[in-house]
């Protein structure tokens, strides 16, 4: 029973994908959307019935052995639990809606069939990977995924600079799957066996384990979940993923993709128990990164590229809170993101829809009027990031930095930071796009005009979510963690008291919020500043604006260094090596031009050396 | 006849005849001329002729010397086919010299 | 069905095409590359039914030579390679029109013939002759239909042949040596013999010698990029996609075998070599400005991966090994292939000159990044259980090695997809591209399917080559028994 | 011993079909007989004895010889008539010749008596000194010919001395007896140096070096008949020859008994690798195709020179790589015939894209260079093998080694032969062949190849 819907759960978004590439051009756009939509949908549905009388058990299915190692066979299996099924609900619903969202986002793109197809394939390496029972199936799906996102970065195919964007996602991911796999290896050969549930008994039970290699491990295993949630120092790639069209950005580079890591972390906590020393590597890697790629996103005016790094900043955030053990705390901010993050992309995305691909703020403005539901959606959403009462995320976030404060004051410090500074690029962000006069062309003012309802149903839909998403896990009485507890090997630890501290915190994050929204307020509404043109940015706003230089850093530091290896071995190196083997040939050659000269054919000197041979034998062998 | 050769003593024979042959290596050597070649070759043989006769003597039996016939016959054979070469070459060249024959070479 | 009728239904096939004229050569050629397939198809159930698959007769008596076929799991696996490779190159040249055709199909199946022979003699002056008669049918498709400038092609022609016969003269002298001490050249009988540290030392580096300009290992790879640059698109599949992995099998069957000491007690520096290879391949083909060159390098890397996993004396690096030799033979193929089809399109192999196919043939994008993907070992292909298995008993090994050869992930996926960008993607090229034709894309499916079902399955074929991969292991490490 | 007469007789009967005008008939009839004699030679193979006193033993070793040697005729007289089509008139001396000097061979492998051997080998030169210098008219043939005659002469003047000194020290020029005293343990020191003498005679014969320095420049001046007689028929008599004087003196021994065996095996050891490395190094930058053969012969020489290291076991393996030298040998010198004649000189160039003007001549002349170099299913790989196998097991590894070494120089110049007929534009049109030369070349060929499928019906011929 649980089998077929599983394999329909899965297979339902493949059989879109094949539909979408093998029929969908003859099909028409309309077909394709409907079908793309639909497979995901019935993943959806079957997920909600899983969900709905899924008990306490995991449910395990194996298909059949996959790969054989000496010690160990994986087998090609499926493990449904309570955290593969949360993430499902939301991959699959969120997906849904992004298709529905698609539909009449990509209308107008003749190439619509393989966006759908590419979506489609996508959810299904998703799917495969959230309820992969082995290291190994879930690394089938983490490729996958990174396949998809590559596809769909580059989905413009003729800007070579979308194409360069895509091949850096998918060569930074690559990375990290390195260290992924080296992971895999090691847990392999600890425990002989990479599957879920038979390593969390071992590891749980086993009494001396080599504390040294499960310590590589899970690094190994961090730098992978780095790579894929764009983590320092594998992080500059998701900024630039931002060349895909906006459906992909919300759904891929916010809501699920890039959650995986989350995923991969939670799924091994049991691994990750055993080695703080990487536990607390991956709480300050958090902590910087959510710092670093806040301020960055204060002064990016992409309308994109500040959702992107603000992304970045909150799976910072996520990390912290997966470095501090509090798995369950990670999960809870994942799903309020995905709610909030989406409905911002989807926003951004109706916005750039209706300006006809304007993404730089600094020529937009004035809009709320001209997109009112737009408007609304977004601004609820960016009040959910912000962390304001009582809306989603302020329950998600502030249960982090709660943690985060028991924990270690600076990292507290810092994770408070970072949320102030949400509260004020998010809002820059509202005023720029949505406050004060247009600042956009006549030509797309005349133009302007609110998205159809396909693209706004799922933007409402979403920001009811991100409003009421904190319920799922009130503190006090949290059915999440309740429900996520049977994952953890320890104890689920206790519900914070609420004492004075609690709600101290609480007011401190809340006030902090307000002030960063003041500061938008002031700088943005009452003075109606608007961010200067590139040329002109200085100190450290430059700086901000250029990222730290990092990428330009990455690229002297091991691009230019490895083409520049290359050339070096095609130039010189080869060409050597095969002149030291023509070598020998031009050797003996010469030596032959040499005894030429020998047979000069004088029959004088042939008799002498006839007679020298005849006295050199008698010689050597007689006297 | 027998103990003229005791009284000289075989060594001194095979002395003489490699003297001899030599002179003819050398001869063949250092002369251009193909005739005198010709002939130091000539002397070669009959150095070794010599020999043969002094053995047959040393050893009392008629064999050695009956080699000698052979190897006269054979090297008048030899000399015969020699000059007839030698004869088309002065025909084409107009000379004799050994010297000359360098066309191949290399 | 005895195993010899394979041989001669191949050599047969060699002298019919010859004798059917240019006209009917390609078909002839097919037909008895197709035979051949069904003759190991059917060798393949014989085995599975448990029969023994050898035939011995004596050839020479003095010295004792016999012409002795055996075939194992090992053997079948490649053979198989082989004759599924064959036809499907042979189909691919369909496409193309050479002179004196019968001439150019009939040396492909005598090659064909040549290399089906080597991976089953199990006499070793037999595996030897074979060895060297596949040497001389692909210098001839090499030098006579080869592309290029006629001197230069004759260069980097005659320096392959040299070089590859100068290795494996080196290994005839080892032969000779080890018929001296058994007796015979059967290789049952020289895993028996028990030599001195000293004397297989010598031994696996006649050997190594052989293979490692046979595969090739660096330093010994020169001849390689230009040669398949020069050769038609077919020999270079012929040489890539089945003739490198004689030299790799060889060294699974013949070398580790014959001198396990020598083997363990350098096991880390071939394995170095080995990855050094990957490292270097990869990095010289980021910046080659010919494509067939690129793949020629991108070839070097995974041969080094797979020798390298091959010397790790263990069952998964020969497990991995065999796996990722079937799974390179097809894909390398496959992405000649696709270098021909452009090649035929635009009649240049210079990557600068290509760009912007993507819009104008969808089907043929498709294919080629399917193929693209599987040779960076995107999971659920072939490649990654190979790729996976040879990682990771190279991480039994030591930990750093799979860390280093696992560099291929990152490099491999770098100038794979940059040639794709290059290639293919970009502005709208102005000349126009045909999509691939029928019998084009019907290789390139058929090829994408064996991937792709072998990536999700790969168990028949792993059951099958374990038990002869389990003996050969027992032969290499009879000598730990002994102490 | 009948073989003997009947050839002689034959050579007999060709002068006088001249004098009978014969001219059409005489090249048929020739091969008849010679195929009669082969008969002969076959029924005496396991019929050893010997005949006159001990002046001609026919053994295993001589018969089996004697045979190659009449196949090898066979060929040459099959292809002398068209070439000597331009002066008919000489046609009968010519093959007379050859005749005689097959006689000349027969005694030089069959002798009983030292007499008998200097006899053959005497009517063996003499004869090759008159071909060579046939083209009489041709300053090279000349030249060729008249330092043929003086290094030969010169050298039979050496081994005549070591005949002596043999004498001198036996009393007597019967092989048995010699072979029996020479045991004995106080010998004069003229025996080895005579014997030593005798070998560096035919060291020269077979060209090794440094005796080798006629080989080219005969072999380039010759016409190119003789020259194939030379490097295939003459070659393999002289080695033959050799090898029978060092095995049947009991040289080996003798030289055991005053402790020079080591000396002279390094000198052997020398000689050897000597050969093979000049030979090929040399024949790398020849354009001339009959002078490049010439130094390959060389080299192959040196590679026969192998079999005296093992002289107690090897004579099969000397008679099986003789037989797959000459052949390919006949087959090669075919295709040069047919690509030069009637041009002046035998560059390389001439070669050039023959496999497109005459695919099938290509192919032999391939198969023929491919069985020198000794790839396999060509007899050459074998013959090679079984002399590694063989001088391995006397434990002359570095010998081997050299030889390999060698083998992948040799490879150099016998591709540019064939690079030249398959990568080069034909420069003028085909010329159109005479069957016999097909004849000739196929069945060479074909010859080598089946000796190369079935190695073990001449290697096991003399045991």
């Amino acid at each position: 029973m649980d089998t077929s819907l599983v394999l329909v759960l899965l297979l339902a978004p493949f059989l879109g994908f094949l539909f979408n590439v093998f029929l969908g051009k003859k099909a028409g756009k309309s077909i394709v959307g409907i079908v793309g939509t639909l497979s995901v949908f019935v993943s959806f549905a079957m997920t909600l019935y899983l969900f709905g009388n899924a008990n306490q058990e995991p449910v395990v299915i194996n298909l059949f052995d996959w790969i054989s190692i000496q010690r160990f066979n994986v087998s090609f299996g499926f493990l449904i639990d309570h955290l593969s099924l949360i993430w499902l609900l939301f991959v699959t619903g969120i997906g849904s809606l992004i298709h529905l969202y698609s539909i009449s986002y990509m209308h107008d793109d003749e190439k619509m069939h393989s966006f759908f197809a590419y979506l489609n394939l996508f959810i299904f390496f998703m799917i495969t990977l959230v309820i992969g029972s082995n290291l190994l199936m879930m690394f089938i799906g983490w490729e996958g995924v990174g396949l998809c996102s590559y596809l769909l970065i580059g989905f413009w195919y003729k800007n070579q600079d979308f194409n360069d964007a895509a091949k850096k996602a998918f060569i930074m991911n690559r990375i990290g799957d390195l260290g992924f796999l080296i992971g895999i290896f090691i847990v392999g050969s600890l425990f002989n066996t990479l599957d879920f549930t038979s390593l969390k008994n071992i590891i749980t039970t086993a009494k001396d384990i080599n504390d040294f290699w499960i310590a590589l491990a899970a690094l190994a295993l961090f730098i992978g979940a780095a790579g894929k949630s764009a983590q320092i120092p594998l992080y500059t790639w998701l900024p630039d993923a931002m060349a895909g069209p906006t459906p992909v950005s919300a759904l891929i580079h916010a809501a699920t993709m890039v959650t995986a890591g989350i995923f991969m972390i939670t799924r091994l906590n049991f691994l990750f128990d055993m080695a703080p020393s990487v536990q607390n590597i991956i709480a300050i890697v958090g902590a910087v990164t959510a710092l670093v790629a806040a301020t960055i996103a204060l002064v990016q005016n992409d309308i994109k590229k500040v959702l992107a790094y603000s992304t970045v900043s909150q799976l910072g955030l996520m990390f912290l809170a997966l470095g501090l053990g509090a798995y369950e705390v990670a999960v809870f901010h994942v799903i309020t993101h995905a709610f909030f993050k989406a409905c911002l992309f989807l926003g951004s995305g109706s916005v750039i829809h209706g300006l006809h691909g304007e993404q730089d703020m600094r020529k937009m403005g004035g809009l709320k009027k001209a997109m009112p539901i737009t408007f609304i959606t977004m601004l609820i959403a960016a009040l959910a990031i912000s962390g304001i009462f009582p809306l989603a995320g302020f329950w998600s976030k502030d249960e982090i930095l709660m943690t985060a404060f028991h924990a270690n004051i600076a990292l507290w410090v810092i994770g408070s930071i970072a949320s102030i500074m949400t509260a004020f690029y998010m809002f820059r962000l509202i005023y720029l796009t949505f406050f004060n006069s247009f600042r956009g062309t006549e030509e797309q003012k005349n133009h302007l005009h609110e998205s159809p309802s396909l693209i706004t149903l799922p933007l409402i839909i979403l920001a009811i979510l991100s409003f009421f998403g904190g319920i799922i896990s009130l503190p006090g009485n949290s059915w999440l963690n309740k429900y996520l507890a049977p994952l953890f090997s320890k104890v689920v630890h206790e519900e914070h008291q609420f004492g004075n501290t609690e709600y101290m915190l609480m007011a401190i994050a809340t006030i902090g919020a307000i002030i960063g929204i003041g500061i938008a307020y002031k700088k943005y509404l009452k003075d109606n500043t608007i961010p200067s043109e590139d040329a002109e940015i200085t100190g450290v706003t430059k700086v901000l604006y250029n990222k730290y230089y990092v990428d330009e850093a990455y690229d002297a530091i091991f691009v230019k260094p490895v083409n520049v290896l290359s050339s070096f071995f095609r130039d010189s190196v080869e060409t050597t090596l095969s002149a030291l083997i023509f070598g020998l040939g031009k050797v003996t050659n010469e030596i032959a031009l040499q005894g030429k000269k020998i047979h000069n054919g004088s029959v004088g000197l042939y008799l002498f050396a006839f007679v020298l041979g005849v006295i050199a034998i008698i010689t050597y062998l007689f006297l | 006849m027998n103990n003229i050769l005791n009284q000289i003593g075989i060594e001194n024979y095979i002395f003489l005849s490699v003297i001899l042959f030599c002179i003819g290596v050398f001869g063949v050597l250092y002369r251009r001329n193909a005739i005198i070649v010709f002939m130091s070759i000539e002397i070669m043989l009959n150095a070794v002729n010599l020999l043969f006769v002094a053995f047959s003597t040393y050893h009392q039996d008629a064999q050695g010397q009956i080699f000698v016939f052979f190897s006269m016959a054979v090297a008048a054979a030899e000399v015969a086919v020699g000059l007839a070469i030698l004869v088309s070459i002065f025909r084409n060249l107009g000379t004799i010299d050994v010297g000359n024959l360098k066309n191949l070479k290399g | 069905m005895n195993v010899t009728t394979l041989l001669i239904i191949l050599l047969v096939g060699a002298f019919a095409t010859y004798f059917s004229g240019d006209k009917w050569a390609p078909k002839v050629a097919l037909l008895f590359g197709l035979t051949a397939f069904a003759g190991t198809i059917c060798l393949l159930s014989q085995y599975n039914l448990g029969q023994e698959i050898n035939y011995t007769k004596l050839w020479i008596s003095k010295p004792n030579i016999s012409f002795a076929l055996q075939a194992d799991g090992l053997s079948l696996a490649m053979l198989l390679l082989t004759t599924a490779l064959t036809p499907i190159i042979i189909y691919s040249s369909f496409g193309n029109t050479y002179k004196n055709s019968k001439a150019f199909y009939a040396l492909i199946l005598f090659m064909t013939f040549a290399m089906a022979g080597t991976f089953l003699a199990s006499d070793g002056l037999l595996y030897y002759i074979f060895w060297e008669l596949s040497l001389i049918p692909i210098y001839f498709i090499a030098l006579i239909w080869g592309n290029g400038d006629a001197e230069e092609r004759k260069k980097a022609v005659v320096k392959f042949f040299i070089y590859t016969l100068a290795g494996s003269l080196f290994m005839l002298v080892a032969f000779i040596y080890l018929y001296q001490k058994a007796g015979s050249f059967l290789i049952n009988d020289l895993t028996q013999l028990k030599l001195s540290s000293t004397e297989q030392f010598w031994i696996f580096l006649a050997f190594f010698l052989a293979y490692a300009i046979k595969i090739p290992l660096i330093p010994f790879h020169t001849w390689q990029a230009e040669v398949y640059q020069k050769a038609p698109t077919v020999g270079t599949m012929l040489l890539s996609g089945i003739m490198l992995k004689m030299g790799l099998y060889s060294v699974i069957r013949w070398q580790l075998p014959i001198a396990p000491l020598a083997a363990k007690e350098y096991m880390d520096v071939f394995i170095i070599l080995g990855i050094a290879g990957v490292i270097y391949g990869s990095i010289v083909a980021l910046r080659q400005k010919d494509l067939k060159k690129l793949l020629a390098y991108s070839s070097l890397a995974h041969v080094g991966l797979i020798a390298a996993g091959s010397y790790t004396l263990t069952l998964d690096g020969f497990r991995g090994a065999v796996l990722q030799m079937i799974a390179h033979g097809f894909v390398v193929t496959g992405l000649f292939l696709v270098a021909e089809i452009i090649f035929r399109r635009y009649e240049t192999r210079k990557i600068s000159e290509m760009g912007g196919i993507r819009a104008q043939s969808p089907k043929f994008t498709s294919m080629f990044m399917i193929l693209v993907l599987a040779s960076v070992a995107l999971p659920s292909t072939f490649n990654f259980v190979g790729e996976f298995t040879v990682l990771y008993s190279l991480s039994q090994v030591n930990i750093w090695f799979s860390l280093l050869g696992g560099t291929t992930i990152i490099l491999g996926a770098y100038y794979m997809l940059k040639m794709f960008q290059h290639v293919m993607l970009g502005e709208t090229n102005v000349r126009l591209f045909a999509d691939v034709t029928f019998n084009e894309g019907l290789c390139l499916v058929i090829i994408i399917a064996v991937l792709f079902f072998f990536g999700m399955y790969p168990k028949p074929i792993i059951d099958l080559i374990t038990p002869s991969l389990e003996n050969i292991l027992t032969q290499v490490n009879r000598f730990n028994q002994v102490k | 011993m009948n073989t003997l007469i009947a050839i002689t007789g034959l050579g007999v009967l060709c002068l006088l079909f001249e004098i009978l005008n014969f001219r059409k008939a005489i090249v048929p009839i020739t091969i008849i007989g010679l195929l009669a004699v082969l008969g002969i030679t076959f029924s005496e193979f396991n019929a050893p004895g010997s005949h006159y006193n001990n002046m001609i033993v026919v053994s295993k070793f001589s018969s089996a010889f004697s045979a190659l040697f009449i196949v090898l005729t066979i060929f040459l007289v099959a292809l002398a008539h068209d070439f000597y089509e331009d002066h008919k008139t000489k046609i009968s001396d010519f093959i007379a010749i050859k005749i005689f000097m097959l006689a000349g061979a027969v005694a030089m492998v069959s002798f009983g008596n030292l007499a008998m051997f200097f006899l053959g080998i005497e009517v063996l030169s003499i004869s090759l000194y008159i071909l060579a210098a046939s083209n009489r008219l041709n300053v090279k043939s000349n030249e060729a010919g008249m330092k043929y005659f003086l290094m030969g002469s010169f050298a039979s003047g050496i081994i005549l001395f070591g005949i002596c000194l043999i004498y001198g020290a036996m009393g007597s020029f019967d092989v048995i007896e010699i072979s029996e005293n020479s045991l004995s343990a106080e010998l004069p020191i003229w025996f080895p140096i005579g014997m030593i003498l005798m070998t560096i005679g035919m060291l020269f014969k077979v060209a090794a070096v440094p005796f080798h320095f006629w080989a080219p420049d005969v072999y380039e001046g010759s016409p190119t008949l003789t020259t194939t007689t030379m490097s295939t028929l003459v070659k393999v008599v002289a080695i033959a020859t050799l090898y029978k004087l060092i095995a049947e003196l009991n040289l080996i021994p003798s030289l055991e008994n005053q402790d020079l065996l080591g000396t002279f095996k390094t000198i052997v050891v020398i000689i050897t690798i000597a050969s093979m490395t000049v030979g090929n190094i040399m024949a790398l930058k020849q354009n001339n195709v009959k002078r490049m053969l010439a130094f390959s012969g060389i080299s192959h020489a040196g590679f026969m020179l192998m079999t005296l290291l093992s002289i107690s076991n090897s004579a099969g393996n000397l008679l099986y790589y003789a037989t797959a030298y000459s052949l390919a040998g006949i087959a090669a010198f075919t295709v040069i015939l047919y690509v030069c004649k009637n041009r002046d000189n035998e560059d390389i160039a001439n070669f050039n894209g023959l496999s497109k003007n005459n695919p099938l001549m290509a192919a032999v002349l391939t198969a023929a260079l491919l069985s020198m170099a000794g790839i396999p299913i060509f007899a050459g790989f074998f013959a090679k093998l079984v002399l590694f196998n063989q001088t391995i097991q006397a434990g002359y590894l570095v010998v081997v080694i050299a030889a390999v070494i060698n083998s992948i120089i040799s490879v150099g110049y016998y591709f540019k032969l064939i690079l030249a007929m398959y990568n080069k534009e034909p420069n003028e049109e085909a010329a159109k062949t005479q069957f016999v030369f097909y004849a000739v070349a196929i069945v060479a060929v074909l010859l080598n190849i089946i000796l190369g499928l079935f190695p073990s019906a001449v290697l096991d011929l003399l045991g």
